[in-house]
């Protein structure tokens, strides 16, 4: 439980922006206690995921529209709506802007600036031969997502525009403004129109099984992280995929269906008929970011987003002016999220600011009255429309339930109705409240805000789950007994205990790779006392095995810069071969056991950072291991760094990309891989121009601006050969000299190369950190990347609070990615560490002293370690501040002596006779 | 056409693409395989390779496989491909580059291709006298492809016969050429390019 | 066939059971009318109790759903609620009461379906056996 | 009166006499004076291009630095692939002039019309408009463009490459029902006539089964190509592709002379292999 109300500011930033960015930047801001002016052209906040059906995985409208409204509730942040930057001057420190909204212009001062103006959609008129004006059923992706969301036009199940009727047969085509310099000037990837094609096709047909989806694409890039399963799983679920770049569409005679014509994977000319052609429209940056950019001086990328150095993410040409989401490149949400984490973390560092929380406002006593009862209903827009016609009579009947004094809808679309919620709630002198909704876990954040707001101890309330129910009328009956015991819980409920428990404001870092090292020196620069701990004897982890970022940029000499700073930095201690062996504690007050030269020292810390690294796999095919010429792409990079000319003599060079990525037994794409071989082939042919390279790919993933290297190389003459999985090259050894035998599938016939040497480009494969997750209560994925916090588009943060991550540790990444989460994670941990005390307790387990009978049952049952014996006064204890709250040592409890207020024996037995429909008033 | 499973020792030249820079001013190396190009093509039908295929090749360095091709003959230079590359590759422009490389190194001969037989009585009918006279234009192209034979053996030359008297009673077989004036000046721009001039002297004589 | 609908209390956990629901819902699925969740923030802070007292309070079953045993967020919740889950099962027939009213399932945070079918399998079990002894 | 350069090109003497009858019959209705260019030579056509690159530069190029002599402003080529060219020759001169100024100093300032576009020049359309004594009721075309005066449309300068309009229009100022219709620039099999007539027809069937799925009574085209490679085989067509025709092929000047009352159109559209008179009477032109 963490408190943040601040009276006095620390320093004004202004937010460019109210998409997914922007939100996230102004809240990490806000929540350090930062004033915040978001401004926005649209009529509400969200931007462009606002206009998405879902994201992957999940329903997006509960994750934009939840931030949204966080953002109009925070004291710390004031939203400009249908507004924009009509004059910015003045430098870092010192700006001045003026606002241009509907009642006028508005001057205001700025410290540092945040330019997140994010993405549009490309206007697919350009492509006349896609007809996208002239044809009815030709509708843009952008289109699609309103038409299949639930409060669109249609409850969710597309229809298709020409007549109204369900599509049965519906084509996507990839790449329409993108990768194209003929007719859409966008030599780049929007890197995002793969991902949500899938998505959309496989949304489809969950509404529409009987529907055939087809996604006509080049190279499917799916290299976000946990993408490339969904891409399968796609394919499983009968989402077809045809590599070809679709021409003209026609419109058959004498209907409004669709004709494409194209050439298959075997050569075959193939005209097939569509009922829904939808064009994936790419990503063009926002039309206000270059006037904006030319007011304040800062210098565009060649293809109009913010220039960016790939060392220094987030940040601009102009000081105190940073960038984060689309309007650094075209970005999926994961990674806008991260950026607006590193934008807000860097402008918080530049405008350093005084730490420390104010006090935190009295809950108002309810202790003498008789319980009143608020019942709110908050329906998910995806829930059906069967469903909604059940509302009505159940809010009938909860108005007739004893104590219940209020009952209210609420419209998750109004990103203000939190903010209402809670002048009503006071208005009605509601002293509980019953919440039901689909998201209860999410929304418990803005549920609580609200009962603070309304002066009501946030642990008066009581959820009803309202997932995975039915929608037909003979719900009714569980809906009744599901409301009726959720109200008499409430009334049942009494205030809880916080406690306010001073933070630990220092950071451990274990891992000093790139990441671990950035997220240091990062925490560093706010004054953060950091310990660094690394498992092997120097710094540096991966990126020793790094020449360089993508646009060339040499990694080795960053590298040896950070760790110079690194360690002359006077707030941060390194301890190499160290190795955290255990850990305690909770967000904000952490121990942790270091074994550093054979001894074991406990550091306390409020935050730690998982920065834990990761390697490549030692291939076993591919003939690796049985020549000197067959690198591992790390090794070849080694060779590299240590000698540039190593290879400048070769006549034929070939990279093997996917070596143990994407197959069935790791199927996840290594990201990086694609760009290394890209930028090491340039890097090669420049060398030696007569040097002929191959290389031999599944999908060349060479994502958003990246792109443009990828053109490079061709132009520089490197010779892309594509493979699948059943037909991998051939890898041999005919008297000491390599051979690869590789069949380019659009000639049809195999080719013999006869290389120098080969880099295989091997899978990513995370540290071992099993030990460190369950130390920090946090897990792994199936891949054995660290998992991110599930539920709120949080990319760094562990599940459990005060545990953040970043680097490779979490998923295969470049530099820059690793260096943004870096910063990111400062931001987050910053939220943590600027507070002087947190709220602790609430749903904690307290221990009855007349009861307890010194058994130790409690003591040896806490998964954590928290109950101990209070020797003077005989008996357990429990820390609030520690206490998880699971509970087990409730039940455990032989003498019953151990009571868990927010859910006690007497509620579950009262819920239980309740549920099952008794009458227990 | 060769098997297609034999294994092919690339020996790319990149000299070709060079080549093919200089004298065509194209970049064929800028492609990544979209197939928009034979997707889009109204010819293939009647291709032994695709034009993507085509493409291929030359990056290859293989021009050889290609330059007897019927493709580069197919190819009607609609310029449906060209004008929809997403790498503005003139792909158009390829194929009348492999035709004139065909054409300048003997590759091709009237008897054995139509489409360059004409090619070829047209370009001599230019340098005659500056203008094309169709009717002694078909006529000729006749003779040196010796289509006629084909023609005549199944039976669609009486109709190109009567086709060609439609054509005079309408007034559009003209029987009368027509030249331009300044002949010298014809005679200079074909000499400036001197493979073709040699052809033309070639052909004029056989 | 009876017309016979079972009534069950499941007690699920607030961390995998209830991603997995999250999931559910976002699949379109649904929980048998006749099943009703208690939510508990950990299955650890199951008692014998409350398996007992849902069947005296008129439920033909009750079931558990808890995390895999590797991966309970609270290290061993669900190995302490299997055991409560087991002890309560040696006690039923003293009552008269069928065992398998009594159930306790693993659930995977991503697996929507299989927090519905864990559900149904439930109401298939106790359909068969019919209503429980201890009503009436 | 204004002044117009033409350059007819080699078929409008030949097998395109049609074409050029009615060019210079509605240019002398509409009052447009064509200044043929002197001592014109052939554009070089698809041999040149497929046979020698430089010839096919140099070719257009004589052309183009003639009219520049002549004080020729503008020149109008009606045959979509002489224009094809000279637009080349065009782009290839100026980019030789700005990479080395000292070749032609003056530059090329003429300019290149294809025939479509310059009748759909605001003034000229309006005069036709104006003009009008017999509207086209009864005519239900398609509009056929082909590819040389559209693609590359680097070449070519055209706006609408993939859906041009300025002949829809023109002909439906004339008062004719003009349908839309996808194949508007697709290939025709142009200079395959002569020596693979086998994918002429393969391609022209493909046009006209979709015309005539269209409900096209009559296709117009601006280029004497086209209008071979859709008029002369229809037979062979009809036969190969099962389609019921004949159908009129019109050059869009034939449908401006009729249009404007000129008395000679139905002697050009004699020469036409497909008569179009059953059509017209039945339309009651």
């Amino acid at each position: 439980m963490t408190e943040t109300k601040e009276k006095k500011n620390k320093g004004n930033v202004l937010v460019v922006g109210g998409g997914v960015a922007g939100l996230n930047a102004a809240l990490d801001l806000a929540a350090q206690g930062y004033h915040v002016d978001l401004v926005e052209k649209e009529s509400d906040l969200g931007g462009t995921v606002a206009k998405l059906h879902r994201l992957y995985p999940l329903c997006s409208c509960c994750k934009a529209a939840n931030r949204a409204t966080l953002c109009k509730m925070h004291p710390n942040i004031r939203a400009w709506t249908k507004s924009s930057v009509a004059r910015i001057s003045g430098q870092a420190g010192a700006f001045q802007a003026v606002i241009a909204g509907p009642t006028g212009e508005t001057p205001i001062e700025a410290d540092a600036v945040i330019l997140a103006m994010g993405v549009e959609p490309f206007n697919p008129q350009a492509y006349d031969t896609y007809a996208y004006a002239a044809y009815e059923n030709v509708i843009s992706s952008i289109e699609l997502e309103w038409l299949q969301k639930p409060v669109g036009p249609f409850q969710g199940v597309p229809k298709r525009p020409s007549d109204g009727q369900p599509p049965k047969k519906v084509a996507w085509l990839q790449c329409v403004g993108s990768r194209e310099i003929n007719k859409c000037d966008a030599p780049y990837c929007s890197s995002v129109c793969c991902m949500y094609a899938l998505k959309e096709a496989v949304q489809l047909k969950d509404a529409l099984p009987e529907a055939e989806t087809t996604i006509f694409f080049m190279d499917m890039r799916t290299h976000g992280k946990g993408y490339e399963k969904y891409f399968e799983d796609a394919k499983q679920k009968g989402v077809r995929l045809v590599r070809s770049r679709i021409h003209s569409i026609e419109k058959a005679a004498g209907t409004e269906d669709l004709v494409l014509e194209y050439v298959d994977e075997n050569g075959a000319k193939q005209v097939e008929t569509f009922d829904l052609v939808v064009l994936s429209v790419g990503l063009r940056p926002s039309a206000e970011l270059e006037e904006l950019a030319k007011m304040l001086g800062v210098t565009l990328s060649e293809d109009h987003y913010v220039a960016v150095d790939n060392f220094k993410p987030c940040e601009t040409n102009v000081a105190g002016v940073f960038v984060c989401g689309g309007a650094t490149g075209p970005r999926d949400v994961h990674q806008s999220v991260v950026e607006a984490g590193a934008a807000a973390a860097k402008a918080a560092a530049w405008t350093k600011g005084v730490s420390g929380n104010g006090a935190v406002a009295e809950f108002r006593d309810v202790s003498g009255e008789a319980p009143s009862v608020g019942v709110v209903l908050s329906l998910c827009p995806s829930k059906l429309p069967e469903f909604e016609a059940l509302i009505d009579p159940l809010a009938a009947f909860v108005k007739t339930l004893p104590g219940v004094t209020f009952v209210e809808r609420l419209d998750l679309l109004d990103s203000a109705a939190f903010g209402r919620l809670s002048q009503r709630l006071q208005a009605a002198g509601v002293n509980r409240l019953v919440y039901a909704s689909c998201t209860p876990l999410m929304h418990q954040e803005l549920v609580e805000s609200a009962m603070k707001e309304a002066g009501l101890n946030p642990s008066l309330y009581e959820f009803v789950d309202l997932r995975a129910l039915g929608s037909t009328p003979v719900e009714m009956n569980r809906l009744q007994d599901l409301f009726r015991t959720a109200v008499l819980k409430a009334r049942m409920l009494e205030p809880l205990n916080y406690a306010k428990v001073p933070v630990k404001k220092s950071a451990l870092v274990i891992g000093g790779g790139l990441a671990g090292m950035q997220a240091a020196l990062a925490l560093a620069e706010m004054d953060v006392p950091v310990t660094l701990v690394e498992k092997k004897d120097r710094l540096g982890g991966h990126a020793h095995k790094v020449r360089s970022a993508w646009k060339g940029e040499s990694v080795q000499d960053f590298l040896k810069s950070t760790i110079d700073k690194v360690t002359q930095h006077p707030k941060i201690t390194v301890l190499t071969s160290a190795e955290v062996v255990g850990a305690r504690g909770f967000a904000g007050n952490y121990i942790s056991t270091v074994r550093h030269n054979g001894q074991k020292k406990e550091i306390e810390h409020g935050v730690v950072v998982l920065a834990t690294g990761a390697h490549s796999i030692k291939p076993d095919e591919y003939a690796y291991g049985k020549h000197p010429e067959i690198y591992r792409w790390s090794d070849f990079t080694k060779k590299l760094i240590d000698d540039p000319a190593a290879f400048k003599s070769a006549q034929c060079a070939v990279f093997i990309q996917c070596v143990g990525s994407r197959e069935p037994q790791r199927p996840y794409c290594s990201r990086l891989c694609c760009t290394f071989a890209v930028r090491s082939a340039i890097d090669l042919k420049t060398l030696n121009p007569d040097m002929d390279v191959y290389v031999l790919y599944r999908e060349v993933r060479t994502f958003g601006e990246r792109e443009r290297i990828y053109k490079e190389a061709r132009e520089k003459g490197v010779f892309f050969i594509r493979f699948d999985l059943d037909s991998k090259p051939q890898v041999s050894i005919e008297d000491g000299r390599l051979k690869v035998v590789v069949t380019d599938p659009i000639l049809g016939r195999p080719l013999a190369l006869s290389p120098d040497f080969i880099s295989l480009q091997t899978a990513i494969i995370p540290a071992e950190a099993a030990d460190l997750a369950a130390f920090y209560k946090v897990s792994l994925n199936e891949d054995g990347f660290f998992a991110e916090s599930p539920a709120k588009m949080r990319p760094v943060d562990g599940e459990t609070e005060g545990v953040f991550f970043a680097g490779l540790a979490l998923a295969p990444k470049p530099v820059e990615e690793s260096l943004a989460e870096a910063w990111a994670v400062a931001g987050r941990a910053m939220r943590l560490l600027r507070q002087d005390v947190m709220l602790v307790g609430g749903a904690v387990a307290e221990v009855d002293p007349d009861k307890c009978a010194v058994c130790l049952t409690c003591v040896r049952t806490c998964p954590f370690h928290i109950p101990f014996i209070d020797s003077p006064q005989g008996h357990a204890f429990i820390d609030p501040g520690l206490c998880q709250g699971c509970g087990m040592c409730v039940s455990e409890c032989p003498g019953k002596a151990i009571s868990y207020r927010r859910l006690s024996d007497d509620h579950i037995a009262v819920m239980a006779l309740s549920l099952l429909g008794s009458d227990v008033n | 056409m060769e098997d297609r499973a034999e294994v092919v020792f690339l020996e790319p030249d990149y000299d070709v693409t060079g080549k093919i820079r200089a004298l065509s001013g194209i970049s064929p190396e800028l492609c990544y395989q979209c197939r928009k190009c034979t997707s889009g093509c109204p010819l293939t039908f009647a291709m032994d390779y695709y034009p993507d295929q085509i493409v291929r090749y030359l990056l290859l360095g293989l021009e050889e496989k290609v330059l007897s091709s019927a493709t580069v003959w197919v190819c009607s230079a609609c310029e449906t491909c060209t004008t929809r590359c997403p790498n503005e590759i003139d792909i158009a422009g390829l194929m009348d580059y492999l035709k004139q490389q065909a054409h300048a190194r003997g590759l091709v001969r009237p008897k054995e291709n139509l489409s360059y037989a004409f090619h070829k009585a047209f370009l001599d009918d230019i340098g005659r006298r500056g203008r094309v006279f169709e009717t002694g234009l078909l006529q000729r192209y006749m003779l040196s492809s010796g289509a006629w034979k084909a023609k005549l053996s199944d039976g669609t030359l009486w109709e190109e016969i009567r086709l060609g008297l439609a054509l005079f009673r309408r007034g559009r077989l003209p029987l009368r050429p027509r030249g331009i004036r300044d002949t010298h000046e014809l005679r200079r721009l074909f000499e400036k390019a001197p493979v073709s001039s040699e052809n033309t002297t070639q052909s004029s004589a056989s | 066939m009876s017309t016979f609908e079972p009534q069950i209390i499941g007690y699920c956990c607030a961390n995998c059971a209830s991603s997995a629901a999250q999931i559910a819902e976002k699949m379109g699925l649904s929980l048998p009318e006749n099943v009703k969740v208690i939510q508990l923030p950990c299955t650890g802070r199951l008692d014998s109790l409350h398996l007992l007292k849902a069947l005296e309070a008129g439920a033909d079953g009750v079931y558990v759903a808890g995390c895999q045993p590797d991966s309970c967020q609270f290290k061993h919740g669900v190995e302490k609620a299997q055991k409560k889950v087991k002890y309560v099962q040696t006690l039923l027939p003293a009552l008269g009461v069928e065992p398998d009213r009594v159930a306790l399932f693993h659930m995977m945070a991503g697996k929507g379906q299989q927090f519905v079918d864990a559900a149904s399998a439930m109401v298939e079990k106790i359909r068969a056996l019919g209503p429980s002894p201890l009503k009436d | 009166m204004p002044t117009v350069g033409y350059y007819p090109g080699c078929s409008l003497e030949g097998t395109a006499r049609d074409y050029a009858d009615s060019i210079q019959g509605v240019c002398r209705k509409l009052g447009i004076e064509l200044v043929e260019l002197e001592d014109w030579s052939c554009c070089g056509a698809t041999a040149a291009h497929s046979l020698d690159h430089e010839l096919a530069i140099a070719l257009p190029a004589r052309n183009l630095i003639l009219a520049q002599q002549q004080g020729l402003e503008d020149l109008t080529a009606p045959c979509a692939l002489c224009f094809n060219r000279l637009k080349t020759a065009e782009k290839a001169l100026k980019k030789k002039a700005s990479e080395d100024p000292s070749t032609t100093p003056e530059g090329i300032q003429v300019r290149v019309w294809d025939l479509v576009e310059y009748f759909s020049r605001p003034e000229i359309l309006d005069k036709i408009e104006r003009g009008i004594v017999r509207p086209l009721q009864g005519l239900r075309a398609v509009c056929y463009y082909g590819c040389m005066v559209n693609r590359p449309p680097k070449v070519t300068d055209a706006r609408a490459w993939e859906n041009p309009t300025d002949m829809d229009r023109l002909v439906q100022t004339l008062g004719a029902t003009v349908l839309d219709w996808p194949y508007k620039t697709d290939c025709c099999g142009a200079s395959h006539a002569v020596a693979r007539p086998d994918l002429v027809t393969a391609l022209v069937g493909k046009l006209f089964r979709r015309a005539l799925d269209q409900g096209a009574n009559c296709m117009v085209v601006s280029c004497q190509m086209c209008h071979a490679n859709l008029d002369l085989y229809q037979k062979r067509i009809a036969q190969e592709h099962q389609l019921p025709l004949p159908v009129p092929i019109f050059y869009f000047t034939d449908l401006i002379g009729l249009a404007l009352g000129e008395r000679s159109a139905l002697n050009w559209m004699k020469r036409h292999m497909v008569d179009p008179e059953p059509l017209l009477a039945s339309a009651g032109l």
